[in-house]
């Protein structure tokens, strides 16, 4: 009973935080995608400079713990400013060099799992595209990018809710979201009631998680008559 | 260097009339001694006394970052802020990288949680080593990983010193409790709130688990190599603080005693 | 109007059309003949720059090139002035039949959407597919995915079309339906290029008539000319296993 | 501000000690989660009845969870309730089996959904033509489908595994001592972080680049039979290719019957 | 030997199977031909428990039961004993020509692989293709991947063999070689029902035509009554029509 109401009461502390969580998860998410996709395009592209350019980036961002990413934007990115541009972003909000490293984190394994999805469409859906007269990226727009979607979307989904989680990073620099704030609750308890915090940090996530998944179910089964799958 | 801020931490613009400005980064999760209150401001007695060497130094204006214990050691060493605090002890490796100032500004008590029957057996450094009690796993950016290890390097027998990721320091009391470990590194104020308090998170144990003071040790703030000037200014100015008996007040709001008088006795 | 010269394309060291020329003149209808495998699907392909071709000369809708010298704008010129009928149909998944032939429409030709969709629910009827026209590919029957893709090809109106077997899945009576609208096609002075194994087609409908065999042209002429009196001896025995399997 | 190269070099030879450790929990994770993650991934795409609702469960709730609540769980209470029944021998498990346990645990989540997305690529034909050559779903399944389904698998499955060393860092929450552990433990006696992080850096790049390798020679084996130079119109980005694109497809018509002929 | 009754089947409402039976013996070879959309490849897909039946009777191999009471057992038993060439060939596409064919035969039929090659290695033979016995499915053109599939199924030998318009993808040439070899099949006692659009094969070689349109056997018997004789209007038309494209 005196577990549940502290539960509650966690509850209420820690979901004010849930706006940083989102604000920093959603941007990222998005302007990852978006690179992801630029950075999945490359690697399929003609020219052998893009290729191994892509294929570098995507190894080194995918090798690097967020923690070392994080201190990398937040003291290098100061620095490279300063030496070229001679602007001093220094005091920029904290959050904007998280967008930025989550952003760049999220690009790597989401160009991976783009160019997967785009590989499994069969090449036939362009090149019937191509032969009504639409140029490549109409074609790929229209006609594989839906497709390609839904295959991506439970890879996407493991990816969101991974990046969701890494509050770890946003703590490091002192940007206070919902996992930092349940640390700092931790801390200001003097170490008690961990349990009750993180159960209650645990419970919003899970929450959070549910409708990525229905989310997810939702679009698969609004195409399930467009494919023929192993399914039943 | 990496990041250097040259505005702040040049040298000469001491005596012009806009103070300068001193970024002092401060862990948030070091209840009591750093953290971030309600107000979302930075307190503890750390931070406490920053503010008061604050008002003693006119040609400085504190800035106060609140931040992770990474980011503290990292930001100060790169002089993107160029003071941190977060409960540092003193060790000589330490001040290679670091600026530690001559002057300590406070005193941390630190002691051992133990099962309150096995309080002779394994309640002190020397004991703990000669029983082979098991130490719970400290992690090793904290100060106390320092302590120890510097215990074995001058004593024999030495303490069994694992080392573990910050962890949930409830959990750290029951596995003393349920005889996992036998002895908890740990600071007063902490057992205090959790065990000793009518409703602490371990109130349950208050009669099982007793704590046993090892000594005081002199804590410091961090500056950054640059900052031999302003760590100058402020040797100058925790002197006063001290010696006015502040400091002493400081102890008694956030640890419940006077922390400096620990230094009398020997580490045990 | 098209002329392909010397055209050579081989996979991994395996030579598939080892110089192929051909001329098609406007209003032309050429129907390709010969044994599975010959490299007739190749050629199309190749043509149309689906697939690189090793060597050649393509003239066609303004480009006048050695194949290998295609630019970006070239290659979309020529895609832009023909229509394809794939012998595996290569329906938009995710596209109802009736979208799938809009599709082209709407987005590349740039005809305003209830125009098209009026072009395409034609080009069904034409097929007898109306009554289908909300089915997605996976929805429907072999042979309703090869009409889908024929009406998909002729909405578009193109100067030629090219058709890899396109009656290969359909049922002799539809057969008969397909090749009509065929003829109409041929009777308006559409072009096309008809990769068949139906030789009432190539006789009765085409204006010439191309034998492959081995990556080579054997033989090309009036129809005619080709069933009744073939001039090679390829050409004599694949139209008499022909006539004995009718 | 400059760095202590001695340090930096004094952190890469003890923390190379980490780096089994590392790969122990990486590949005890994998080998383990690979397979029930195929089965749960079926589960799901078969909508088996009752166990369909608690691989969905476990899902969102694993991979909905942080992992520090998990540790929590596996690494405190659990010891805690074994100490009950089987008494003080609980205490003296060597930690890094709770490591196992909480990355299995994740890794079987994660896993689950990229096989299901994978296996959902395969042409339903696939399975139909096995089974009409006489074989059991199951034979079907291992031959004809997995297969396929691993090349669109593999990529992600390489995500899942990089993720997987990275995170395996959080183990030292569990005293388990991996590289990144072993490298913060050197740094604690003289605060030089900086340096420490650096090494573990480096030490990443080399496993992470190992691990993309391997996966890479699996893609490249799986899809061999695919046409080799499969390179699409779908991007050439004229204005940035150096050479003048060879602006044609060089797939091939068969590869596309391949995925096209769905039906019937 | 496999007797269907009543066997009904239907897509979202729309009913495709409106109550089919068919009566097959040791032996025959029975043509199904229809129109595009009748209905042909969704029977043959019902009575090998592809596809669930919505209601009917079979008796194959043992079993003789109601399509809905069907267990996993007799699902095996039935699937065991018949082979299946598919509209759109299916053939695997991570396995080579030969290897297609040998899978089953090992994997299925627990035949030695040594065994099963040479029996692979003839099957190819059969149908022309032992050069592609390496070929991946992406590398062969649409007439191989179809002979590919039908020499996959004659390799099983089953006491049927359904077929699902073998001929459809390939040049009239090789339509004769490939019914020479479903004759000679159906010399040795194979017994067969294969869906076809070939007119010649239907009267020629099968002993049996039966006619669908709109989800009912319209009409059935021997070859020479139907073609020479038909009793149903809408039989008649259809071979009205077939008559004038061949
Ligand atoms: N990617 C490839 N690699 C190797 N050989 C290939 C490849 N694609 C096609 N071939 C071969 O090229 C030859 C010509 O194929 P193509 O598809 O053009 O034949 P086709 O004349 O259209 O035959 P069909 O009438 O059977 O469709 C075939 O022998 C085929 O095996
Ligand atoms: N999944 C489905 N959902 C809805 N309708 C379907 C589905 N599959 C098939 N149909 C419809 O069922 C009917 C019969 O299809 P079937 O494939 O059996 O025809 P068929 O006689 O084999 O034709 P063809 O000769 O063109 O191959 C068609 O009209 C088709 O549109
Ligand atoms: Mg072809
Ligand atoms: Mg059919």
């Amino acid at each position: 009973m005196d577990n549940i109401k502290l539960i509650i009461n966690f509850l209420g502390q820690l979901l004010p935080a849930i706006n940083i969580t989102l604000i920093v998860s959603l941007s990222s998410i998005i302007l990852g995608s978006l690179l992801g996709l630029l950075l999945a395009a490359a690697k399929m592209s003609e020219s052998v400079v893009l290729r191994v350019l892509a294929r570098v980036y995507v190894s080194v961002i995918r090798a690097t713990p967020s923690i070392i990413m994080i201190f990398v934007v937040y003291y290098g990115m100061p620095m490279l400013f300063n030496n070229w541009f001679h602007t001093n972003i220094d005091g920029w909000n904290r959050m904007y060099f998280v967008i930025i490293a989550l952003t760049v984190l999220f690009s790597a394994p989401a160009s991976e799992l783009f160019r997967s999805a785009h590989e499994s469409i069969s090449k036939g859906q362009m090149e019937a595209g191509l032969m009504v007269g639409m140029t490549p990226f109409q074609t790929f727009y229209r006609i594989i990018l839906p497709q390609a979607f839904v295959v991506a979307l439970p890879n996407f989904a493991n990816s969101v809710v991974n990046l969701l989680k890494e509050g770890a990073l946003t703590f490091t620099i002192g940007v206070v979201d919902m996992v930092a704030k349940a640390q700092m609750i931790v801390a200001n308890n003097s170490g008690g009631y961990a349990w009750q915090t993180y159960c209650a940090l645990a419970l919003i996530y899970w929450v959070i998680s549910l409708a990525v998944d229905k989310g997810v179910s939702l679009v698969e089964k609004s195409y399930q008559a467009k494919r023929k799958t192993i399914a039943v | 260097g990496l990041g250097s801020n040259k505005s702040a931490s040049s040298n000469k613009a001491a005596s012009s009339d806009k103070p300068k400005v001193i970024k002092v980064a401060y862990a948030t999760t070091n209840f009591p001694i750093t953290y971030q209150n309600d107000k979302k401001q930075g307190d503890g007695y750390d931070v406490a006394i920053m503010r008061e060497i604050d008002k003693q130094l006119p040609q400085y204006k504190f800035d106060y970052v609140g931040t992770s214990d990474d980011d503290v050691l990292i930001g100060v060493k790169s002089g993107k802020y160029q003071v941190g605090v977060k409960n540092i002890f003193y060790t000589a490796d330490r001040a290679k990288t670091y600026l530690f100032p001559k002057n300590y500004f406070g005193v941390s008590d630190s002691g051992f949680v133990v099962r309150t029957k096995d309080k002779d057996k394994f309640g002190g450094l020397a004991k703990l080593a000669k029983n082979k009690g098991k130490l719970v796993p400290i992690a090793p950016q904290n100060g106390q990983y320092a302590v120890i290890a510097d215990y074995n390097k001058k004593n024999d027998p030495k303490i069994d010193l694992g080392s573990a990721d910050t962890f949930v320091v409830s959990d750290a009391l029951k596995w003393v409790n349920e005889g996992r470990y036998d002895a908890f590194f740990a600071i007063r104020p902490m057992f205090e709130a959790l065990v000793e308090k009518k409703n602490g998170a371990n109130a349950d144990l208050k009669d099982k688990l007793t704590y046993v003071t090892l000594g005081g040790i002199k804590t410091y703030p961090l500056f950054n190599k640059d900052q031999k000037e302003f760590a100058a200014a402020y040797d100058k100015a925790i002197k006063k603080i001290i010696n006015s008996g502040k400091a002493s007040e400081l102890s008694e709001k956030y640890f419940g005693q006077d922390n400096f008088k620990l230094l009398d006795q020997p580490f045990k | 109007m098209l002329t392909i010269e010397g055209l050579k394309k081989g996979y991994e060291g395996n030579e598939i059309l080892k110089g192929i020329s051909i001329d098609v003149n406007k209003g032309d209808v050429i129907s390709i003949i010969g044994p599975s495998g010959s490299g007739k699907t190749t050629l199309l392909r190749t043509i149309t720059t689906l697939e690189a071709a090793d060597g050649g000369h393509i003239t066609f809708a303004g480009v006048d090139k050695d194949f290998e010298k295609l630019n970006g704008k070239d290659i979309n010129t020529i895609r832009r002035n023909v229509g394809f009928v794939f012998q595996n149909y290569n329906l938009f998944n995710n596209k109802t039949a009736l979208q799938n032939i809009t599709e082209g429409l709407i987005v590349a030709r740039k005809v305003k959407k209830s125009e098209a969709e009026k072009i395409a629910l034609d080009a069904l009827e034409r097929v007898g597919l109306s009554d289908r026209k909300n089915h997605y590919p996976s929805q429907l029957s072999g042979g309703q995915q090869q009409r889908v893709g024929i009406a998909r090809a002729i909405a578009l109106n193109p100067e030629v079309i090219f058709f890899d077997e396109p009656t290969s899945a359909l049922d002799p009576e539809l057969v008969g339906e397909v090749l009509k609208v065929m003829q109409d096609l041929a009777n308006s002075g559409t072009t096309m290029v008809v990769v068949t194994h139906q030789m009432s087609f190539a006789r009765d409908v085409s204006n010439r008539v191309i034998f492959m065999a081995d990556g080579h042209i054997v033989e090309q002429g009036d129809p005619k000319k080709i069933f009744e009196n073939p001039s090679e001896e390829r050409t004599k025995k694949f139209l008499t296993d022909i006539l004995a399997n009718v | 501000m400059s760095l202590n190269t001695d340090f930096m070099v004094k952190v890469a030879q003890t923390a190379i000690q980490g780096v089994p450790v590392t790969l122990q929990i990486v590949l005890v994770a994998l080998l383990i989660s690979l397979p029930i993650g195929v089965l749960f991934a079926l589960i799901r795409i078969y909508r088996i009845k009752g166990l369909e609702l608690i691989v969905k469960f476990y899902v969102s709730l694993v991979r909905g969870t942080p992992i520090i609540a998990q540790i929590l769980i596996v690494y405190s209470a659990f010891p805690s309730l074994l100490n009950m029944m089987i008494g003080k021998a609980a205490f003296s498990i060597n930690p890094i089996y709770y490591a196992y346990i909480v990355f299995t645990l994740n890794s079987i989540a994660t896993l689950t959904e990229v096989f299901r997305s994978a296996l959902q690529t395969v042409d339903k034909g696939q399975m139909e033509a096995g089974l009409m050559v006489g074989m059991q779903p199951r034979q079907a399944f291992w031959r004809i489908i997995l297969p396929q389904a691993l090349i669109s698998a593999l990529p992600n499955i390489a995500n899942a595994t990089l993720y997987l060393i990275k995170n395996s860092s959080l183990a030292f929450i569990m005293s388990v001592k991996d590289i990144t552990a072993i490298a913060k433990t050197e740094a604690a006696f003289n605060y030089n972080f900086l340096e420490a992080y650096l090494v573990v850096w480096v030490y990443y790049l080399i496993i992470c680049y190992g691990a993309e390798i391997i996966f890479n020679l699996l893609e490249r084996y799986f899809s061999k039979y695919r046409r080799s130079a499969k390179r699409t119109t779908g991007f050439n980005w004229n204005p940035f290719s150096i050479k003048q694109p060879k602006l044609v497809v060089k797939t091939d018509l068969a590869e596309s019957e391949r995925t096209n002929n769905a039906h019937n």
